[in-house]
């Protein structure tokens, strides 16, 4: 350990490490574009320069080990006038075309010209124009007049995802940011470059122009596409006079789990959040109001007790898991959550992605809950009420027995077809609630409910709490009540695993 | 006159209670001068004394004991218990030197206590504890006897655990109050057969020496058996002693007080009072003076390898004791008395001497740490050096007289053994209490972490009183032999002297011994400890260091397989026997209570339905009935 | 003669059951208040029955004195409806147990 | 030193009872019934749709209009800034990407819904490429459907500046 | 019963309907052109049949005739219909019934009968009142509830406390009334107030209980849901308060009703305060006896009026387009003036030469003391309007406190000191 | 006259009625005014007028009218109320089991000479009647009843109060 002084605060700090790690780290702000965390200093855009006491000329933090003793400054005449240049420099060729620039509002650029910049421009001399709309390919879309060439997008495809895509080109005021000719942008990961950018030359196709970021409100969940489950930033806003729409998911910084990134499918896989969902009841075919449809659902498990079969995705959360138990040992009812497309060996890679799809496999055998084809067929011959919660993979009924059984189904999504069904009653969807999940390690992270729409349709759990008849509603509750005494989860405190993932054993 | 008995008593009692109120008052309300305490703590011995020497006085004009009687304290059946006191020789005598000494202690209390938030507390305890001692010992009668023996248990309970934040001190407290505690229960059973025999005549000493016979022999071994225990307990006999080391975890006035005026000397003052039961046999007698010489022998082993100063003076205190029950078991109780009455002075006179080094050496009590006293607290060096010179039997000071009249009762009963015991316990005495006194006094200056200041004077006046004391107090004694009238044997004569048998020669002899045998000792401990080296341990030395591991030996034999066995029982005998018959009732009711719960079910309207309903059936009978 | 004393002692008794059947038979403590009005009410029916039957001020007087109480009683009951409402979020009478179980208000 | 005392008002008897205030506030009012009791012709009443005003500024704040490019097209870029200046949130804005080559975005929506905003002005203040100016000098806007006061962007285009009296 | 009792309760009750149904458009008119006026506004003035405007009183019909005519539609939240159709009806028949125990003259003897001059011939008086004024609360706490509506309810809990409230402080105050004037019958306490005090001052209430008379007029404010009291409404809090969901003839009733509430509370406080029917220093006796000079008196001032009227007309009844059909409305009114006088004028002096008789005169003081009662009555209703325009709302709290904590202890000790001196002087 | 007693005895009756089985407290309330008003007609019809007006004042202006602002006050949801699924059943069994009481007490009274009950002249149940009958005899009584106002006052005061903390 070393002691520092910056802008007369001392600090304990690592010896040795990299200045601009321990003066983030400290929260104090200091300026940079080259510098990422998980791509290392570059030291090419200067903008992290401090003074050091001792040195003559200010020097950058994101290439100045620690030295025992170090006085450094941050703040000054001096050094903001140094920055002040810098900027000036960075934005010669600006376009500064900041209304119709979709990082505005997340911009460093903005940011740091906001804080020490705000001069006249100087400059008379035209700008040096570049192309304002190069598609790289996978959802990325270059403008190379922002850019600041800072690099970090290149040192991406170099050191995470080593495909080597992206280059600088040409000299001096000319340099451009490029792939090589006939090799667009494609790996699985590309999108992360959007985010990478401190400036607004790379753009999301996707979220390209759909709305302003300040308008968005970000609530931590986490992804369930796959059982590696990434935290990442729900980005979602409600329109006034409209439904409450997700724009986009961010990935969300993790260390015990997915780092800085995550994969493109994730990424994308919002829009089944916003389009594909299904909001009204229906009865035989039929819509139908929703309480009149939750009472029906009640007098459909009072009827069947005994004779029923619990379907569960393997997606629930914990929560509902639990609850679920509880609800099948209430009704004397099977569960199965045999799934028999839970695994895609063509997903599965050797990074984020992983070949189970199912968020929250991991706590079913802690649970006790079969997920077994063996279970499921006995179960199934003895049921006549068979309900799926949380999955529509209603056809492997279909083809068994269609006919004798009654299918109900409590599904956030549109099912693939609705005839036939006793009772379809829409739930809310994985971002419209919270809940807890492990993931393919054992890890336990908790998912904030980040959407509330319209339509009156309720979360897993308060219907299970009507046909528990209690008022478990909320998963603090249900951590209260059941999981916090289960055996794996003895030592999690509930509210500190709100903010933070939890390595259990399994 | 009489009632002069009951007022001795009484007013350290109503101090002490005043003193408690006022306490109490400065505690909740608002604090108060501690003159409040000062001035009853200090007058109620005083007054105490003084009466007791217009009592002496009457008595030593050749008045008739005093007997006094308030009311009747137990009507039992048949049996009438009265509230007594007895003024006697014997208690006059006891009730004057606890009342002096008791009065300087708390003189000197007050200079030690004066920085401590619980002043009053302190001295109501000490009143209260000087008030019991006195009801001890003015008793007519066994059972009064046992209130003041009990007071003062409790007495030393609260005050040996005063500094009861430290759990030390408390444990202490609780091990003399348990081990007392063994030692009541055998005088609670002595006391019950006596009662069993005596009750019907009249409870009160002189009945029960009129009606000794009654007892029959064998019992009467059992019953001097079990007073002896009591006995033991109270003044710290093997094997009973091991609360007397630990009660120095209490403030030294405390000390002093238990050591020398008050709980100690209870057992030697009671065997006296027994005297009568006693001489009847004299076999036991013998018994408690092997154990007093056991006692002594042991005692001053362990003293000599000690190195607290008030841990050094508890066994000296202990070994004290021995020789007085090696007086009282041969018969000789004057003897013993005279002792218990020099000891009183010289052993006040050590530990309020080591207080006041103790004071001075801000609450250091290991004499290794301390050393070349004399020069800062010359006064104390004096008083010290006096109070030494008496415990080692160094003539003319008081415990030479007292002790030597021991040692010659010893070689005169014949029991030869016991003598050589005592000489021998002699020798270490001289030898540990100089080892103390150089070590403290003289010697390299060991306080640099320490600044020594002298003590106040209020702490010194009482040390020179009691000095001049330890130096006068034995010529009340002083023996035929020497010129003397033996002013305290001629008192005492009720009590008999014995060893008036031994021819001079051999009288001289003994005396000539004696003086060798300190001079010996103390000449041992001079050349010890000009350079006294604490690394230098043998293992003999290091097992008396341990205190013959006795304290382990309790521990090991006793407490651990008691605390076992009552585990074992707790968690098989009373989970799955006891509790399971419990358990099983308590279920068989619960569930007999949850039939009928269901009709309290806490639901009003329900109530009122039922009345109503209860109401209807009448109506309906009634209809049916009136047609 | 349908207006003769006895008939008043007919609507009054039945208004006296309902309002007894109304204590013990609902859960709503407001109901149950209001049982408790309407069985007052009857009483002073059949007092003012009577005092037109005496021809006596003194039953009139007692029902006035009836209502004045049932005022007093009125302002206490809804305070204390309102507090224990405040606290248990609940009107059912069952609900409000405090003083038989272990359970704060 | 530096301390001023004011004098508390409303302590006094007289305030405390408010019934002289409510008097000589009632005797105001009956002055003023009386007086235009008496003679009519005192009352600035204007009989609206027979008389007009003549006072409206050019500073006025009228219906709101999209300003107009060179070339005929609209010149908003759909930056938002309008609608996150609207304390009213009454500016639905909906951005497209604009493919002729002008600029790179435009505003595929554009709606104001009249019934909400309040006239601030704060929309103007906003705009970074003054595409939307209230110098319509339109101080009422009738419909008969909730839907009419919704102004999109063609209607806001077909605005235009009012002309200043010479 | 004959012939002429029967046409005594017939007038009577025509009467009272007069003067509550009927004086609602006016009182309606009233209140938008004072309103008007005060704020230096014209108030309505455009409304007219053939150029008849009658000053805007034509408006008042107009709006009358829209809200009978109206859809009469219910909000779907609104779940209890029955009670919300009930709500307005109780508003408007307590305001109806608490008028009707109005005396609107002194008791009429013909010949050996006496009639009542009441809508309904009760001897309850006051109680009455108090009684039925207490209802009315209901149709508005019930209407609010029965809207479903958060602004609805808020503004029905508030009408509710707020009637609990100022209903005790209105009681007490009356007591003291009541301890003066000896009777609950209010044609006894108008009597009373036709005595004179110390010879020349009509004894009024408002003279021998002046704190009495503030309080039951600051109250009777409140009863009637009267601005500054008229927070259960509260529009800029409230949008509408209890009416909020209202429309058509439902609201209508509850409109009516607020003003014939706001008419009997006039009613009796004229009837308790203002010497009811008595005009000062001629009261009952007076007037019978001399009647002749009376009518003599109304054959002059009459005419006189009339021109003052007229001249006042012409000077303000135009409309600003000149030809229009509204400006030949002056002159219209003007011929009927002289009509009415002229008819008036003729009747009272072929009465006068034929001589009055003892019956005549007495239903000449009845029609008099009717016409008394109707201009003071009006009069009270102009203070009802001009506080309205005057007065900014209370505060909720402030209302309650001053309910409590200064109108209840002023009325109480007003009763310890009217008792107190009725019992120390026996008057 | 036997007509009206009937009238407003049936609206008497049925009010109650509907205050037992409504299930909504503001219905229960509304018919207890029903109720209340119709023994007020009763009141009056027994030539009690004072007590007729006394009980439209106190009991339908304030007592459920302050019933009536408490249940709005608290405004206690649909789904909040108690659940009686039973209810019906036990007013039912209520009813039967308090048959034979009524059969007794109404047998009992049965034999009370009848007596037809009018509207009484010369003044009887007049107000000043009653007052000086009140103030005379019954004033101890009065007092009491006043105490007895103000403490329930009181009381109402202090459990109405906000909590503290």
């Amino acid at each position: 350990m070393a002691n520092i002084t910056v802008d007369g605060k001392i600090l304990e700090v690592k010896e040795g490490a990299l200045l601009i790690e321990e003066l983030l780290a400290n929260a104090i702000n200091i300026p940079h574009f080259c510098y990422h965390p998980a791509l290392g200093k570059d030291g090419n855009c200067r903008m992290c320069m401090v003074e050091i006491e001792g040195q003559k000329r200010p020097q950058i933090a994101c290439d100045t080990p620690i030295k025992h003793g170090m006085i450094v400054r941050t703040k000054g005449a001096n050094i903001d006038r140094v920055k002040r240049s810098i900027l000036e420099m960075e934005l010669i060729n600006h376009p500064v075309d900041c209304p119709i620039c979709d990082q505005a509002g997340e911009c460093s650029l903005q940011n740091y010209y906001m804080d020490v910049g705000l001069y006249e421009s100087r400059l008379s001399t035209p700008k040096v124009h570049g192309q304002k709309h190069v598609d790289l390919g996978a959802n990325v879309v270059l403008d190379q007049e922002r850019c600041v060439l800072c690099t970090r997008c290149v040192r991406f495809t170099q050191k995470i995802t080593k495909t080597h895509e992206l280059g600088v080109l040409s000299r001096a005021d000319h340099s451009v940011i490029s792939t090589f000719p006939n090799q667009p942008l494609s790996d699985p990961y590309a999108m992360n470059v959007v985010d990478l950018c401190p400036v607004g030359a790379l753009t999301s196709k996707d979220f390209r122009f759909h709305k302003r970021v300040w308008f968005l409100a970000s609530e931590e969940a986490i992804c369930n596409r796959c059982a590696r489950g990434c935290s990442l930033y729900v980005d979602h806003h409600k329109e006034k006079y409209k439904d409450e729409m997700i724009y986009r998911y961010r990935p969300r910084f993790n260390a015990l789990v997915n780092g800085y990134f995550i994969c493109d499918v994730g990424r994308l896989s919002y829009h089944q959040e916003n389009e594909n969902r299904n909001f009204h009841p229906m009865i035989r075919g039929k819509e139908s109001e929703y309480e009149y449809a939750e009472g029906k659902l009640l007098r459909l498990f009072k009827r069947n007790i005994g004779k029923m079969l619990l379907v569960i995705s393997s997606s629930l959360s914990l929560e509902e898991m639990v609850r679920i138990k509880a609800l099948a040992g209430m009704y004397d009812a099977t569960i199965s959550a045999y799934e028999p497309n839970r695994f895609d060996e063509h997903f599965g890679d050797d990074f984020l992605k992983h070949q189970d799809l199912s968020a929250n496999a991991r706590a079913l055998p802690l649970l006790g809950i079969e997920e077994h084809c063996m279970g499921f067929s006995e179960g199934f011959e003895q049921a006549e009420l068979i309900v799926f919660i949380g999955r529509s993979d209603i056809d492997m009924v279909k083809t068994l027995a269609y006919e004798t059984k009654n299918i109900a189904l409590l599904y956030g999504y549109n099912p693939p077809f609705c005839e036939g069904l006793e009772l379809l009653l829409p739930i809310t969807s994985h971002t419209g609630r919270a809940g807890t999940f492990i993931n393919c390690d054992g890890i336990v992270q908790y998912s904030n409910c980040a959407i509330t729409h319209n339509q009156g349709h309720k979360k897993l759990l308060e219907l299970l709490a009507m046909l528990l008849g209690d008022t478990l509603n909320t998963c603090e509750e249900v951590w209260e009540e059941t999981i916090g005494k289960l055996e794996h989860f003895q030592g999690l405190e509930f509210e500190k695993l709100k903010h933070t993932a939890q390595k259990i054993s399994l | 006159m009489n009632f002069f008995l009951a007022l001795i008593i009484l007013i350290p009692f109503i101090s002490s209670m005043f003193i408690g109120i006022a306490y109490m008052y400065s505690i909740v309300k608002s604090p108060i001068s501690r003159l409040w305490f000062t001035i009853p703590a200090l007058s109620a011995p005083m007054v105490s004394f003084i009466l007791g020497l217009v009592l002496f006085l009457g008595l030593h004009n050749g008045a008739e004991d005093y007997v006094y009687r308030p009311y009747m304290w137990l009507s039992l059946d048949t049996y009438d218990i009265y509230m007594g006191f007895l003024g006697d020789k014997l208690s006059i005598f006891m009730v004057l030197f606890i009342t002096f000494v008791g009065w300087l202690i708390h003189i000197y209390a007050t200079a030690y206590m004066k920085d401590d938030e619980g002043y009053g507390k302190f001295f109501a305890y000490f009143n209260l504890f000087l008030g019991s001692m006195l009801l001890l010992v003015l008793a007519d009668g066994p059972l009064i006897m046992f209130i003041g023996w009990e007071g003062v248990g409790l007495c030393s309970y609260l005050l040996i655990s005063y500094y009861f934040e430290d759990p030390l001190n408390v444990n202490a407290g609780n091990k003399a109050f348990i081990v007392n505690r063994i030692g009541d229960f055998g005088f609670l059973i002595g006391l019950a057969l006596m009662f069993f025999y005596c009750a019907p005549y009249g409870y009160d000493y002189i009945t029960i020496q009129a009606h000794i016979d009654s007892i029959p022999l064998p019992l009467l071994y059992l019953v001097g058996l079990a007073l002896f225990i009591g006995a033991m307990g109270k003044s710290a006999q093997i094997p009973l002693y091991v609360w007397l080391p630990d009660a120095m975890a209490g403030p030294t006035p405390v000390s002093a007080l238990i050591h020398a005026a008050t709980m100690v000397t209870a057992g030697v003052y009671m065997v006296a009072r027994f005297h009568f039961l006693y001489e009847l046999i004299p076999a036991v007698g013998v018994f408690i003076a092997y154990i007093g010489a056991a006692s002594a022998l042991f005692a001053a082993i362990i003293a000599t390898k000690q190195s607290d100063i008030k841990k050094i003076l508890a066994y000296s205190t202990m070994s004290q004791l021995g020789y007085m029950f090696i007086a009282v078991g041969l018969g000789a109780y004057s003897t013993a008395l005279f002792h218990v009455f020099t000891h009183a002075f010289f052993k006040a006179l050590l530990f309020m001497g080591a207080g006041a080094v103790i004071v001075s050496l801000h609450h250091e009590q290991n004499i290794f740490k301390m050393g070349g006293m004399r020069q800062i607290t010359p006064l104390v060096y004096i008083c010290m050096l006096m109070a030494t010179l008496a415990i080692s039997g160094v003539p003319p000071f008081a415990g030479f007289f007292s002790k030597d009249e021991i040692l010659l009762e010893a070689f005169a009963s014949g029991e030869y053994l016991i003598w050589a015991i005592a000489v021998l316990s002699a020798v270490l005495t001289a030898y540990y209490m100089f080892r103390l006194f150089f070590v403290v006094f003289e010697g390299q200056k060991y306080h640099h972490e320490h600044h020594p200041i002298d003590v106040t004077w209020v702490m010194k006046a009482p040390l020179v009183v009691l000095a001049l004391g330890s130096l006068g107090a034995g010529f009340l004694g002083l023996p035929v032999l020497l010129g003397g009238h033996n002013l305290i044997g001629e008192w005492l004569a009720q009590w008999g002297v014995r060893a008036s048998h031994v021819s001079h020669e051999t009288e001289w002899m003994l005396l000539g011994l004696n003086i060798t045998v300190s001079m010996i000792g103390i000449g041992l401990a001079y050349r010890k400890f000009k350079n006294y080296d604490l690394s230098k341990e043998t293992l003999l030395e290091g097992v008396v260091y341990h205190k013959f591991y006795i304290d382990e030996m309790y521990d090991k034999f006793f407490v651990q397989p008691l605390r076992r066995l009552s585990e074992r029982i707790s968690v098989s005998v009373d989970v799955e026997v006891v509790n399971a018959f419990v358990m099983a009732l308590s279920y068989g009711f619960v569930r007999i209570g949850k039939v009928i719960a269901v009709v309290q079910n806490a639901n009003v309207r329900f109530y009122a339905f039922v009345m109503i309903l209860g109401a209807s059936s009448i109506c309906a009978y009634l209809i049916f009935i009136l047609g | 003669m349908a207006s003769s004393l006895f008939s008043y002692f007919v609507v009054a008794m039945v208004l006296l059951s309902i309002g007894l059947v109304g204590v013990f038979s609902r859960k709503n403590i407001f109901v149950i208040y209001m049982s408790i009005e309407l069985m007052l009410s009857a009483v002073n029916l059949i007092f003012v029955a009577l005092s037109n039957y005496y021809h006596s001020m003194a039953s009139q007087i007692i029902a006035m004195m009836v209502i004045a109480i049932a005022a007093a009683e009125a302002a206490l009951f809804l305070s204390l409806i309102v507090v224990l409402y405040r606290r248990k979020k609940t009107l059912d009478s069952d609900m409000y147990k405090a003083l038989s179980q272990k359970e704060t208000l | 030193m530096g301390i001023k005392i004011v004098k508390r008002e409303g302590k006094s008897f007289k305030d405390r009872i408010y019934l002289p205030a409510i008097l000589g506030g009632m005797m105001t009012t009956l002055g003023h019934f009386l007086r235009n009791l008496r003679d009519t012709s005192n009352i600035k009443t204007l009989n609206y749709p027979e008389e007009q005003p003549k006072d409206i500024t050019s500073r006025y704040r009228g219906v709101h209009r999209l300003t107009k490019r060179d070339d005929g097209s609209v010149r908003c870029v759909a930056c938002f800034m309008c609608a996150t200046a609207c304390p009213a949130e009454c500016i639905f804005i909906e951005a497209q990407e604009r493919e002729d080559g002008v600029d790179e975005k435009m505003p595929k929506v554009f709606t104001i819904d009249l019934l909400e905003c309040v006239f601030c002005g704060g929309c103007v203040e906003a705009c970074p490429c003054d595409a939307i100016r209230m110098d319509t000098g339109i101080f009422t806007f009738v419909a008969h459907k909730r839907e009419d006061f919704l102004l999109t962007k063609d209607k806001l285009l077909s605005f235009e500046a009012k002309k200043e009296k010479a | 019963m004959n012939s002429i009792s029967i046409s005594i309760v017939i007038i009577n009750i025509i009467l009272a309907l007069l003067f509550s149904l009927g004086a609602a458009p006016i009182l309606v008119w009233i209140e938008r052109r004072v309103a008007g006026f005060i704020q230096d506004r014209m108030g309505p003035n455009r409304c007219h049949i053939k150029g008849i405007r009658l000053g805007g009183l034509i408006q008042s019909f107009a709006d009358m005739l829209k809200l009978v005519f109206k859809e009469d539609f219910e909000a779907s939240g609104i779940k209890e219909s029955f009670f919300f159709s009930l709500a307005p009806v109780i508003v408007f028949c307590s305001a109806f019934l608490t008028f009707m125990v109005m005396p609107f003259a002194d008791n009429l003897k013909i010949g050996a009968q006496v009639f009542y001059m009441q809508g309904l011939p009760i001897d309850l008086g006051v109680l009455w009142f108090l009684a039925f004024a207490g209802l009315s609360v209901y149709g508005i706490m019930l209407g609010g509830w029965a809207s479903n509506n958060k602004y609805s309810l808020l503004g029905s809990i508030r009408a509710g406390a707020q009637v609990i409230s100022y209903e005790a402080a209105m009681g007490l105050s009356l007591v003291s009334v009541l301890i003066t004037y000896g009777s609950i019958h209010l044609v006894d306490i108008v009597n009373f107030q036709g005595k004179l005090l110390f010879g020349f001052i009509p004894a009024w209430g408002i003279i021998i209980q002046p704190l009495a008379a503030i309080i039951f007029i600051v109250t009777a404010f409140a009863e009637a849901n009267r601005t500054p009291f008229d927070i259960a409404e509260g529009e800029s809090e409230l949008v509408g308060g209890f009416h909020t969901e209202y429309s058509a003839m439902r609201f209508g009733l509850f409109f009516v009703g607020e003003y014939v509430a706001m008419s009997a509370s006039s009613a009796l406080i004229v009837t308790l305060f203002f010497g009811g029917y008595h005009l000062p220093w001629l009261n009952t006796q007076v007037l019978q006896n001399h009647i002749t000079w009376v009518l003599a008196f109304i054959m002059i001032a009459l005419p006189t009026v009339s021109f003052f009227f007229s001249k006042w007309m012409f000077n303000n009844n135009r409309w600003l387009e000149e030809g229009n059909i509204r400006n030949r409305e002056s002159k219209l009114l003007f011929k009927v003036i002289i009509g009415i006088n002229l008819l008036v004028i003729l009747g009272l002096g072929f009465w006068l030469s034929l001589g009055v008789e003892e019956i005549g005169a007495n239903i000449a003081t009845a029609v008099i003391q009717v016409s008394t009662f109707a201009i003071k009555l009006l009069l009270m209703n102009f203070v009802f309007v001009w506080v309205r325009w005057t007065l900014p709302r209370f505060r909720y709290d402030q209302l309650q406190d001053l309910g409590w904590k200064i109108l209840m202890p002023l009325a109480i000790a007003n009763i310890v000191l009217t008792a107190t001196i009725v019992v120390v002087f026996g008057v | 006259m036997d007509m009206i007693f009937l009238i407003l005895s049936f609206f008497a009756i049925a009010g109650a009625v509907g205050m037992v089985l409504a299930h909504q407290p503001v219905h229960s309330a509304l018919s207890l005014i029903l109720t209340i008003i119709a023994l007020a007609g009763l009141f009056a019809l027994l030539s009690a007028s004072f007590l007729f007006m006394v009980q439209i004042i106190v009991y339908a202006g304030a007592v459920i009218t302050l019933f009536i602002f408490i249940i709005m006050f608290l405004n206690v949801k649909e789904a909040n109320l108690p659940k009686e699924p039973n209810k019906n059943i036990t007013i039912f069994l209520g009813f039967i089991g308090l048959l034979p009481l009524n059969f007794l007490i109404l047998k009992a009274l049965y034999h009370m000479p009848s007596k037809a009950l009018v509207l009484s002249q010369n003044g009887f149940g007049e107000i000043k009647s009653l007052g000086m009958e009140l103030f005379e005899k019954w004033l101890l009584p009065f007092e009491l009843i006043s105490i007895l106002l103000l403490v329930a006052l009181i009381g109402a005061v202090v459990f109405g109060r906000k909590e503290e903390g």
